[in-house]
């Protein structure tokens, strides 16, 4: 049967939040500190649920990873998980998605030094890209469709990933524009980095929730319309996005692209499919 | 006192007892001896039942081995066994070996089998070690404390099974001191040894074992060391070798 | 659970069942895939064994020599060095630190950095093992081997090594087992092997359960092909006559 | 190359590696009491010469020993969940999985500690008239468990060790955090080398510890 | 042939020999005895440099032990030794164990290797045996492949380490002979024996040994046994003792 996630969620008086620790979305500051644009919106509509159910709500972070977030929302280990996760129609045969908050696009970070500058420019080089995620795939059609030939290195996570761009083990780092932005943000010379290239692919991110449990659905999106009317959302998206952040107080300097505009006016849960992907 | 009636034991396919018959009256001293491999071990142990035997009968002072029924623990600390490598227990000191089984299998007080232990510690001769463990004691004081262990719990019957063999030659000497005393208040002993002067001293019989755990010789003592006339040639072959040098 | 394992014949790309499930050039399947998986595991384990067994065995070796304390002493600060940090860090340190230290090791693929990591971390294990094995031969084979005049190399090699090795062929097998199954944190530093496998494609294909039977079952293949290697070895190398007794167990 | 250590303080101590730490510990400490208490039900199985008994335990014991550390925690992490029906943290996952998996491994060094008793030793305690219990607890364990105990703790440096290998799930133990200080702060060389540090002093001090130990309590023979 | 003298030794700070000077001619053979751990298999030991000493001087047919510049492997392959656990090579053949030290080490070819083996195998009386390997031998034929390997070698000395005291008891009188057999040839042997009927029969000379590697007695054959009031008291006490069963 249906799951009642908001029943169980009432019941014990907290949600089980699933956090990620180290993307662009959401990560950690440690100490139990998780942050980020889509770690303070899932607070926010934690608070909604809190009034919704009428009662003060606790968040219980469990930090998840690309590889075992499907399984754990699945089997109820947690409530439900804003972090970086794409909204795709493979999963949704899993998992359910709220309205989606921010659309990905996948690029390429590169040393400036390098020259590369396209997808094209990558015959022969070593592109490092994150297992478990979606980008793994893009990477592989891509290098069907333009018919090059690259070598790739899948770091355990990001910031691993990110870690073999910078130690020169990889060429480039295909990946989420907002990860590859706070790995650069955050990395000791920001300077030798830049985000080039077209876009390898259009991904819509969403929190995920448990498959068929529509009123938690809805109550999630609820909240999500509220925090895109009343423009907090935009303010949140600036604080994260164009504002120094913690820890190292340099800002990502990333203005909301098109497609990300286009789905805060037009609400909607569609998979990565109709965004015009293969 | 014991007696075995056509005793047969298997190791899988080997056999290591032939239908062995033995009869040990109380107070007899009898001496086993045969080449290595030859069983003697085994056939002892199977006395107290420390090995299961296949076929034939084993009583020892009217109780059956062989019966399932039979209380084997009980059996056992009544007669005493002394091993080749005298197998005291290590993490014990020699008080608490002589002890430990008076207090938890005969049930004495910690004071009765304390008072009983060292007086047999003492008829060996080792009364300055008793707090000592067997690891800080030469071989032969070892395996004297193990005879006082045996001893303390009254066996109506002792097995040595070759207790000098692991022995410094020096030490043979006390240890075979000891036995001889026992053997001389009339203490029922079966001792599996070599040592052939033990045997003329004090023994009233020997046995012969050959390959595959057959009794060749089971006489008196008088006529297995003065008649190997009458003695298989397997017999007065081992005997030569070993009381050439 | 039902269990959908027609996902192995699916194709990477567009994920469709290809009939026969294998793939043909640049088109694989998932199970296509797997081959390949369990060949990288296979290839650093193999090496890394390699490294293990070369290195270990000479600082065994050492670590027995008499009358060479400086040598015994850094044959047990090997031993202390690689098995007091967990395989993992080993792992980082040689992915990331070294070549940073070491300019000239950038240019190292991480399959031969990987092979270094988990072998240099086995060899101390099998440093050990040497050394026990060689101590555990009777103190009197080593005079027996001088008192007829061979040098120290020769009574190694011709007296001491050929029944230490024949001692630690037990705790050789499971140290080689190890390997394989230690061989699994390679996937923390990119090498695409069963683990990394398990964890891509559990997540592309949504059947994590099915994917890591299969991936479980490769690993027990491995293991027990080794094992039976192993024993191959043991029943070859075994003396007529000879009975040893069995030494140790722990570690994974 | 050059390091930079700074990044150090007592803040980013507490923060992130102290919370690790104790996790590991926790970790260990948990696994090491459990794995001890199975692994001994495991082992009396194993020995208790009763097919019925022996054979499963055998089976459970040799899967998990041919199976990678890292797959038995993913799939403990898969699995267990569906199991119980509820929600199961990534911690609590790690203390389940290395609880069994250490099961396998302890029960393997009981029953070889309790094999290594010599046979003369059990006959001995036999004839002095001691049931199957008495010799067991008076004579094979007493010196069994002197032969093991450096084993058993030897394992249980090792199980330490192994924790790092949690990060497959997530759970946060100190390596995680030492790695999590590096990502954050971008110095990750300097933690990774300072995390072998840490864990060579806390194991080479514990092995230092169980080989003085295993001095002491040695039996003399 | 032998000379010592005034040699030392030390395990850390346990003396273990003590200025021990010992003489051994041409065709002489020496008994030693004493107690366990009075130093005999150490002081053996030193003869061949198998065991370093801190102090004095020793010197085999001409050739200076305790210097370093001299190649001890080529002088141990001279001194031939035999050990009391045999120390056969167990994974060798009985003769690839003969051969293996004439062709590594004396360079002789594997033909010339094998004959000399053979040769020395035949004289042990093992010649069935020769493609066993040792642990399909018993101890006492063990011990005599042990001999023939030591003799292969051309040893201009033999030295034994109590190569009896390991055997079981029937097997003592196979290998005394062959050593009683090289004694009556002329070979020079010292041997570390309890074995007081060997001593009797061949030896010319008897060294007692008392813990600490003292030398108490240097004496010939008859004056050791004949003359017990002139020996110490202690050699005289151990006598008793090894004497008496
Ligand atoms: N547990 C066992 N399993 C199989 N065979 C065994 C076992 N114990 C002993 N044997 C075999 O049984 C035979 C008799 O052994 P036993 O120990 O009784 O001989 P023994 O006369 O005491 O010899 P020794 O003088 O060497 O002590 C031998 O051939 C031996 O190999
Ligand atoms: N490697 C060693 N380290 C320390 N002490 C040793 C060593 N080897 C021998 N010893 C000691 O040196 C002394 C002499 O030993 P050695 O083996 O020469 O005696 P032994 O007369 O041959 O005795 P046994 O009759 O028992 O063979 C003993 O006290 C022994 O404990
Ligand atoms: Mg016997
Ligand atoms: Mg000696």
């Amino acid at each position: 049967q249906a799951p009642d996630t908001l029943a169980k969620i009432k019941d014990r008086g907290a949600v089980n939040l699933g956090v990620r620790d180290s993307s662009g979305l959401a990560y950690t500051l440690g100490g139990g500190k998780y942050v980020g644009f889509h770690t303070e919106m899932a607070e926010r509509i934690v608070g909604d649920l809190s009034k919704d159910l009428g009662k003060p709500l606790t968040i219980n972070y469990q930090v998840i990873t690309s590889q075992n977030r499907i399984p754990l929302i699945q089997n109820g280990t947690i409530d439900f998980e804003c972090g970086s996760t794409t909204n795709s129609a493979a999963r949704q045969k899993d998992v359910d998605f709220a309205y989606t908050t921010y659309v990905e696009e996948v690029r390429m970070a590169v040393n400036k030094k390098s020259g590369i500058k396209s997808i094209k420019d990558l015959n022969g080089k070593t592109i490092a890209t994150t297992t478990g995620t979606t980008s793994v795939q893009t990477l592989r059609k891509n290098e069907r469709a333009h018919n090059i030939d690259f070598k790739t290195v899948q770091g355990k996570d990001h910031a691993d990933s990110f870690l073999l761009l910078e130690a020169g083990r990889a060429d480039a780092f295909v990946m989420d524009g907002s990860i590859l932005a706070a790995n650069i943000a955050k990395s000791k010379n920001p300077k030798d980095f830049e985000i080039v290239g077209e876009v390898l692919s259009t991904e819509p991110i969403a929190c995920m929730l448990p498959k068929g449990d529509a009123k938690l659905k809805k109550a999630v999106d609820d909240s999500i319309v509220r925090q895109i009317k009343d423009g907090s959302l935009a303010k949140l998206y600036d604080k994260w996005f164009m504002q120094p952040i913690p820890p190292n107080n340099v800002s990502l300097n990333m203005p909301a692209s098109e497609s990300t505009k286009n789905a805060w006016a037009h609400p909607n849960d569609k998979p990565m499919e109709d965004y015009g992907n293969k | 006192m014991i007696e075995l009636k056509h005793v047969s034991k298997w190791y899988g396919p080997v056999q290591v007892l032939t239908d062995c018959s033995i009869s040990i009256q109380k107070g007899e001293v009898v001496v086993v001896c045969g080449p290595s491999g030859s069983g003697k071990s085994t056939l002892i142990k199977t006395i107290n039942a420390l090995e299961p035997f296949q076929k034939g009968e084993i009583t020892v002072d009217g109780v059956a081995v062989h019966d399932p029924k039979t209380d084997l623990p009980k059996l056992r600390s009544r007669v005493g066994m002394v091993f080749q490598h005298f197998e005291l227990f290590p993490h014990l000191s020699v008080t608490e070996n002589l002890t430990i089984a008076q207090i938890k299998v005969m049930g004495r007080s910690a004071e009765e089998a304390k008072v009983r232990g060292l007086k047999m510690l003492d008829r060996v001769g080792l009364m300055v070690h008793k707090d000592k463990f067997p690891g800080q004691l030469s071989g032969g004081q070892q395996q004297r404390v193990a005879i006082a262990r045996a001893l303390s719990m009254d066996p109506i019957v002792m097995l040595f099974d070759e207790p000098t063999s692991a022995l410094d030659p020096e030490m043979v000497g006390e240890v075979l001191d000891v036995m001889v005393g026992l053997a001389n208040e009339g203490m029922t002993m079966m001792c599996v040894t070599h040592e052939m002067g033990f045997a003329r001293k004090v023994s009233h019989r020997v046995i012969f074992m050959d390959v595959g755990g057959k009794i060749l010789e089971d006489c008196s003592k008088d006529e297995f060391f003065n008649h190997p006339e009458n003695r298989a040639p397997r017999t007065r072959d081992f005997l030569n070798k070993i009381l050439a040098h | 659970m039902a269990m959908d394992w027609v996902v192995f014949c699916k194709d990477t790309l567009s994920g469709d069942v290809v009939s026969g499930c294998l793939g043909h050039g640049r088109d694989i399947t998932y199970l296509n895939w797997l081959f390949t998986a369990w060949g990288w595991t296979v290839a650093v384990s193999l090496a890394a064994l390699t490294v293990a067994l070369v290195v270990g065995s000479a600082i065994g070796m050492i670590r027995t020599l008499p009358d060479k304390p400086w040598l015994v002493r850094l044959g047990n600060a090997w031993v202390e060095l690689f098995r007091n940090i967990p395989l993992l860090v080993q792992i980082f340190l040689w992915y990331f630190v070294v070549p940073a230290l070491i300019p000239s090791m950038k240019a190292f693929p991480p399959f031969i950095l990987v092979v270094l990591a988990l072998g240099l971390f086995t060899s101390a294990r099998i440093a050990e093992q040497v050394r026990a094995g060689i101590q555990a031969l009777p103190k009197g084979q080593r005079y027996a081997g001088m008192a007829l005049g061979f040098t120290t190399p020769q009574y190694y090699r011709y007296v001491l090594l050929p029944m230490a090795y024949r001692i630690i062929i037990p705790p050789l097998t499971s140290e080689s087992m190890n390997i394989f199954k230690n061989s699994a944190v390679a996937f923390a530093v990119s090498i695409p092997e069963l683990t990394q496998y398990a964890l891509q494609v559990g997540e592309e294909t949504a059947r994590p359960i099915e994917v890591y039977i299969a991936v479980t079952v490769l690993y027990a293949i491995s293991a027990l092909v080794i094992n039976r290697v192993f024993a191959h070895i043991e029943r070859r190398a075994r003396v007529p006559g000879f009975v040893s007794s069995g030494t140790g167990v722990g570690g994974h | 190359m050059n390091l930079d250590f700074s990044i150090f303080n007592w803040n980013l101590i507490q923060n992130f590696i102290l919370k690790g730490l104790w996790f590991s510990v926790m970790l260990t400490v948990v696994a090491t009491a459990g794995g001890v208490f199975f692994g001994t039900v495991l082992a009396l199985m194993r020995l208790s010469g009763q097919k019925w008994l022996d054979a499963p335990a055998a089976l459970y014991v040799n899967v998990m020993r041919s199976v990678p550390l890292v797959m038995v925690i993913l799939w403990f992490f898969l699995l267990v969940p569906l199991v119980i029906g509820r929600p199961i943290g990534a911690e609590y996952s790690a203390v389940v999985t290395f609880t069994a998996f250490e099961a396998a491994y302890f029960s393997e060094i009981m029953r070889a500690g309790i094999q290594s008793i010599p046979r003369g030793q059990v006959f001995a305690g036999q004839a002095v008239g001691m049931t199957y219990g008495q010799n067991m607890k008076l004579v094979i364990l007493p010196q069994a468990i002197r032969n093991m105990l450096p084993v058993l703790l030897t394992q249980t440096i090792i199980l330490f060790q192994d924790t790092s290998l949690v990060y497959a799930i997530g759970a946060y133990d100190l390596l995680k955090g030492f790695e999590t200080a590096g990502k954050t702060f971008g110095r990750p060389m300097e933690t990774y080398l300072m995390a072998a540090v840490v864990y060579f002093v806390i194991c080479f001090s514990l092995s230092a510890i169980v080989k003085r130990l295993h001095k002491k309590i040695a039996i003399i023979r």
